[in-house]
């Protein structure tokens, strides 16, 4: 980042807010592309993992070596169909709430730490900015459903909503233990406090059990977080059609596509910072590894463990999700924001 | 229990509403006056004797042009031509239509047939649906594919077709529909010969008739 | 009762208030027939406050095929042809059913080997059938793994039936007086052994698994859609149904026909094991261990294979059948299939009524969907096992 | 209190098992068939198109009788010696592969080949001639198949011979 | 991933002879002929060819027993995935391809319309079965049967059987993706099935 701000202010020859206004735009950019990109990736690795568990072997043909460009060509494809906008639905929402749903995981990919010296915002507090941000998507799921006019969307968007923002909770809560162990907001600060190799990283249940508990409400919560998996309430192929982007076509579906993905891709590396280590190597003498792979890596496990809870699972009714979220999945992330502080201040970890 | 004793224990209790028993080693048969089936659904389901607790099938049958020697000389009924246009025929039905009830219980393990005969101009029956709540579909399919009304039934509505479609299909003399709703259900000709000049030239001999096809 | 409000745990819709000062109505919702949980085409007609089912509307009819008409334009042998588009899915039991009815007004008797024959393809049918019975169940309640599992093994079954019949997924096998063909000499016999050895013991243990007994699906499908015993009984219900609700009954042991008697196997029924007796899962787990039972079933029938001729009549192109009526049911992979056939002597039947189970077993949803929310409508439909080639025929 | 952690003991390790399952068929052979470059073995009763051999054809019309769809069109012309077949046409568009009519043809003409996949881009070939009565007009008789050379059944499979003439 | 080309079944073997037309060259270039208006082929038609060919995704619009083999062709053993087109879309906004499969009946055929009418452009319909293509079986009595789904909308690939194989459908998928691309590619059949396809003596 500072080589970035050296080059603007420098060779340039801009002034600091320049330089400022030149670094953001560009990492807008980057991000975007980074964002596309690992969607694109993640189709197709759904449709392999999917197949292979499945006994099958998904895309082959696209691109000859197994599929590689499937999902290119689903993307170009999905550029060039019609866009329909229903006659009777609301114009201004209906073509916003896809926006929005984008917006809501493009911002949160502003604070990630991929590197010790590479994030696009530096904010000291990163980790509550994320969490601010992808609450939008909430927004832009119930102005879709809401704006299609069609019944299935309406109860998609309906169920979204209250899924989405009961799951926030138990979420944000699971990250609390973190935060009190580090101190610090900052998602750098939280990364750098799990230096020293995988005992150190805040999954290690040996160096706190309560953390170690904290990891799989996290990893739960962002399966809702994300409408995926075992949680799928909001486009339950069997009973709601396709819940809130049922009317969607083309481009605006795609986005609807992306944010998918993007938020997929987004809560895996959040719990990879979170818990587990962040850029640092699993063993000091790996040091070697560039910072950015070790994240990206990390990140990509926990979306094919997302993927593997995905193909296994069977659905859950809507009621037993609030059910897991207010009365089991609170409680216990209650628990381990108690147990972790009890458990700190008893060997003296706690900042 | 046996079927005729089961007869005789409906029949005491229906008194001239018993038609008669048809003894046949496939399937005997009791025919009932239509006015009373219901009441004797209603004897056979709740008498602790006979307990019949499940309806298997409620069949509608129409009898119009019935072979009753058995020679397999029925009529026949009219369906698409080849290239797909509906045949016509000039006979009017006359013949009645009947519903017939197959009985089962599984307490007692014992199957009883009941067959009722209306005319075609009155073609109603009394419903049976308040007794075997499955009654209420069949009777519903009954209406829609034979045109057998069922007085007192609670959703009398056509089961299969749509509420606009024109006459009742199972009867004989149903004549195939060409176009429905703006739906066309007439067939493509592509069937057809497409050597035709060739092979009935006019210096060739006529030839026998296309056969069958 | 179908224009009436109906009233669930003492609220009623309609004109109520249930905010003072806010009239509410209830949200009229098509579920079909384009729907995926629908399996097919069948269209529910739903009124919704919220979640919450308050009256259910089965329209049908949108794959009427007219078959009962064509009954009485085409001659027996090639009616069974449509019978195999009746159950799509367990075809076999279907050929069955109509060659018994035709057999029984016939007074034709069928060699010992021919019947042996069409228990054990009819019960491969049947393995089939249950097979996308969990296989769709699993995916109403959204694990599409299990699927593609079910999918696996039932192409195994199918190009077993296409060996011996030579149709992959439509037989048309069965003929009045016995079976088309004979066994293949290539093997088959102990294929289709080794096939139900593996199935037993290696597949379905692993549905048990990924499925049965996974927590989410039981909590799912336990206590949901209750049909108690009375009212399966009332609405006709047979099958898997009926005897996940707990009723001893099935017509291969209860009103036995061809071959079944000679076998040992068991009725399975519904113990509420989860829940209540009828509930989803009762139904569903029926359905599994029927499968285990018609392994038994071909084992048998296969292993006591007697020698003979596997057809009674040479292979006559007509079949004329004598007057009379006879009504005639056995139990296909859905519960009782009956045929009511009036014969006139002649070539074609003068009437044949075909009393599917799909058509009986679905009405219940009237009744037992109301209260529900509508992913449990989604459990209860699916766990029905509906197909709607035998609903609408 | 105990039924609680119960279950979520049970939801955990269920869920664990199921997920065994699915990682353990990661590592095994897909059973797919890829299907234009591997195709299945057909067996030999397998039922394809329907084909007709019109050499050996001699137009009884039993075949047309039995179709259950009526997909079978044959055309003559002449009466008993002079007796010819001019059209033999299968409609596919109606065909559903039962295979009723090759069960009791005398003469062996029509098979169920192994032949299936073939889309069409336009329904109307999918009726399909199986004779062009421009080339050669196939007799019917038996005395006049024996004396142009065209193939006859032997004898002894059939004493009727051409009984499929009055038809 | 071996790409083995399997020997020709027994069925195949040139004694026994099986007349049918091989006719999909034909077919093709009279649907080049009378689309090549509309294949201006720059590049990026080419391209967006490529990518409309390779993701079908086809509405989940099961009809009857051809759904089941739908559903078989999705499935574990034939696998429509590889070639792109496993993405079943539930609502017909998002998808490409309406398979009719199965007996469309006269209650249905208004549906049906208006489920291709709500799919976006550029779409195609695949008729899959005898019933689908022109009534098949329920031609002669059924009164309630439409005779072709051609007479509801537009169709671009017939695939015959009742019901067809799945490996008919994947041929009919090919056949669909030959048209999109307006050209032979490289989803051929083998070439024993060709060589065998010559032998047979073209019939008008």
């Amino acid at each position: 980042m500072q080589l970035l701000y050296d080059f603007f202010t420098g060779q340039a020859g801009m002034d600091l807010a320049g330089a400022h206004i030149a670094v953001a735009s560009l990492m807008a950019v980057l991000m975007f592309t980074v964002m596309a990109l690992c969607a694109i990736i993640f189709t197709w690795m759904e449709r392999k993992v999917a197949g292979f568990m499945q006994s099958r072997y998904g895309p082959m043909y696209t691109g000859r070596w197994h599929g590689w460009a499937q999902a290119v060509a689903d993307m170009l494809k999905i550029l060039g169909k019609e866009d329909i906008i229903p006659g009777e639905a609301d114009k201004g929402m209906f073509q916003f709430a896809p926006i929005l749903v984008l917006l809501g995981s493009l911002l949160a990919w502003a604070a990630i730490p991929w590197a010790p010296d590479f994030v696009a915002a530096d904010f000291d507090l990163g980790l509550f900015y994320i969490f601010a941000v992808s609450s939008l998507v909430v927004i832009g799921i119930l102005m879709a459903g809401w704006s299609s006019n069609n019944k299935w969307a309406l109860y998609g968007a309906a169920r979204g909503a209250a899924q989405m923002v009961s799951y926030e909770i138990p979420l944000a809560l699971a990250a609390i233990p973190v935060v009190m162990r580090t101190g610090s907001l900052n998602p750098q600060d939280i990364i750098i406090a799990q230096q020293g190799g995988i005992w150190n990283w805040n999954i290690n249940p040996i160096m706190n059990p309560f953390l170690f508990i904290a990891f799989f409400m996290y990893f739960i919560a962002s399966i809702a977080e994300t409408n995926r998996g075992p949680f799928d309430m909001p486009e339950t192929e069997s009973e709601l059609v396709a819940g809130y982007h049922t009317e969607y076509t083309g481009m605006r579906f795609a986005f609807f596509f992306l944010s998918e993905y993007a938020n997929l891709f987004l809560v895996s590396m959040i719990a990879t910072m979170l818990f587990l280590g962040g850029w640092w190597a699993p063993f000091p003498g790996m040091a070697w590894i560039p910072p950015a792979l070790n994240f990206i890596i990390k990140g990509v496990l926990l979306v094919f463990l997302n993927m593997w809870v995905r193909w296994t699972l069977p659905r859950v009714r809507v009621d037993q999700l609030m059910f897991l979220c207010w009365k089991v999945m609170i409680p216990l992330s209650l628990l381990c924001v108690v147990g972790a502080g009890l458990w700190m201040m008893a060997w003296g970890q706690l900042k | 229990m046996e079927q005729n004793a089961i007869y005789e224990l409906l029949a005491g209790a229906l008194g001239d509403g018993a038609l008669g028993f048809t003894e046949n080693p496939l399937e005997p048969w009791a025919a009932v006056e239509t006015a009373k089936v219901a009441e004797a659904c209603r004897f056979l389901r709740d008498d602790p004797r006979l307990d019949f607790d499940q309806l298997m099938c409620l069949s509608g049958i129409d009898w119009d042009g019935f072979d009753e020697a058995g020679k397999g000389k029925s009529v026949s009924i009219l369906g698409y031509s080849d290239d797909g246009q509906p045949e016509k025929s000039d006979r009017v039905a006359t013949g009645d239509l009947g519903v017939a009830y197959h009985l089962y219980s599984h307490a007692l393990r014992h199957k009883f047939t009941l067959r009722v005969r209306v005319t075609r101009e009155s073609a109603t029956v009394p419903t049976i649906s308040g007794l075997w709540s499955t009654a209420a579909w069949h009777e519903r399919e009954a209406w829609d594919l034979l045109g057998l009304k069922f007085a007192g039934h609670p959703d009398p509505r056509r089961m299969l077709m749509e509420e606009d479609w024109v006459g009742h299909p199972l009867r004989k003399d149903y004549v195939m529909p060409d176009l429905w709703n703006g739906v066309p259900l007439q067939g493509q000709p592509y069937c057809a010969n497409p050597f035709p000049v060739e092979s009935g030239g006019p210096d060739k001999p006529a030839g026998d008739k296309p056969a069958e096809g | 009762m179908a224009n009436e409000p109906t009233m669930v745990n003492g609220r009623g819709w309609g004109d109520q208030d249930h905010v003072p000062g806010i009239k509410s109505e209830l949200l009229e919702l098509n579920m079909g027939p384009q729907h995926p949980a629908t399996h097919g085409v069948l269209r529910l007609l739903l009124h919704t406050d919220g979640e919450i089912v308050y009256k259910v509307t089965p329209v049908l009819g949108y794959l009427h095929r007219c078959a009962e008409k064509i009954a009485e334009g085409v001659n027996y042998k090639q009616w069974v042809v449509y019978t195999d588009r009746f159950d799509y899915l367990a075809p076999m039991c279907c050929n069955h059913a109509y060659v018994t009815a035709v057999e029984k007004l016939m007074g034709q008797a069928v060699p010992e080997r021919a019947e042996h024959i069409r228990v054990a393809t009819s019960e491969l049918s049947r393995i089939a059938s249950h097979l996308i019975a969990l296989a769709t169940f699993g995916l109403d309640m959204g694990a599409w793994t299990p699927l593609l599992y079910c999918f696996r093994e039932r192409e195994e079954i199918l190009n077993l039936l296409e060996r011996i019949s030579g149709g992959r997924m439509l037989y048309n096998y069965m003929i009045p007086g016995g079976v088309r063909y004979d066994v293949p000499n290539d093997n088959w016999v102990a294929d289709v052994l080794d096939f139900v050895d593996l199935m037993e013991h290696n597949k379905l243990p692993e549905y048990n698994t990924l499925l049965s007994y996974n927590k989410i699906f039981i909590e799912r499908t336990a206590d949901v859609g209750i049909i108690d015993a009375k009212t399966a009984l009332d609405y006709g219900c047979t099958g898997p149904v009926l005897r996940g609700s707990g009723v001893d009954f099935d017509c291969r042991r209860d009103d036995p026909y061809s071959v079944y008697h000679k076998f040992d196997w068991q009725v399975q029924i519904g113990h509420g094991e989860k829940g209540t007796v009828g509930d989803c899962w009762d139904r569903y787990i029926v359905r599994a261990r029927e499968i285990e039972q018609s392994c038994r079933i071909i084992r048998q029938a296969l292993q006591t294979l007697p020698d003979g001729p596997y057809q009674a009549l040479a292979l006559k192109a007509i079949v004329k059948v004598p007057a009379g009526a006879a009504y005639t049911r056995v139990e296909s992979s859905k519960g009782e299939l009956g045929h009511y056939i009036i014969s006139d002597g002649g070539q074609t039947a003068f009437r044949n009524k075909v009393r599917s189970p799909s058509f009986c077993n679905l009405q219940v949803v009237e009744k037992v969907g109301v209260g529900q929310m509508v992913s449990d409508l989604v459990a209860l439909v699916g766990s029905l096992d509906i197909v709607l080639g035998e609903i609408d025929r | 209190m105990g039924q609680y952690f119960t279950d979520i003991y049970l939801a955990v390790s269920s869920a664990l098992q199921g997920m065994a399952i699915t990682f353990k068929h990661i590592y095994k052979k897909p059973v797919t068939l890829q299907f234009p470059d591997e195709r299945q073995v057909m067996p030999e009763r397998f039922r394809g198109f329907v084909h007709n051999d019109t050499a050996k054809c001699d137009a009884c019309n039993i075949c047309a009788k039995l179709c259950p769809v009526d997909c079978i069109y044959i055309e003559t012309e002449g009466k008993a010696k002079d007796r010819y077949m001019t059209r033999y046409a299968i409609d596919y568009n109606k065909c559903i592969w039962c295979s009723l009519c090759t069960e009791n043809c005398h003469t062996g003409s029509i098979t169920m080949s192994h032949d299936y996949d073939h889309a069409v881009f336009d329904r109307r070939t999918l009726v399909y001639e199986f004779m062009d009565p421009r080339e050669a007009k196939v007799p019917c008789h038996r005395a006049t198949r024996i004396e142009q050379n065209w193939w006859v059944e032997p004898k002894e499979d059939k004493p009727g011979g051409d009984k499929g003439d009055d038809e | 991933m071996s790409r083995e080309i399997t020997p020709p079944p027994a069925g195949y073997d040139a004694g026994r002879e099986q007349m049918l037309d091989f006719k999909v060259d034909e077919q093709l270039l009279q649907v080049v002929e009378t689309d090549a208006k509309n294949f201006i082929l720059t590049t990026v038609d080419e391209m967006f060819n490529w990518a409309r060919l390779s993701s079908i995704w086809p509405v989940t619009f099961g009809l009857a027993c051809c759904a089941i083999e739908m559903m078989a062709t999705s499935a574990t053993r034939y696998d429509i995935d590889r070639f792109g087109a496993g993405a079943f879309r539930a609502t017909p906004r998002q998808a490409d391809l309406m398979i009719v499969s199965g007996t469309v009946t006269a209650k249905m055929a208004t549906r049906l319309k208006l489920i291709y009418d709500q799919m976006p452009e550029p779409k195609w319909v695949i008729a899959m079965g005898s019933c689908a293509i022109g009534g098949g079986p329920y031609f002669k009595y059924g009164y309630h049967v439409v005779k072709g789904v051609d007479f509801i909308v537009p169709v671009d690939v017939y695939v015959p059987g009742c019901p067809p194989r799945p490996e008919v459908l994947l041929d009919g998928l090919m056949r669909l993706q030959d048209k999109i691309r307006g050209r032979k590619g490289r989803f051929i059949a083998p070439k024993w099935v060709t060589d065998y396809a010559k032998l047979i003596p073209y019939r008008k």
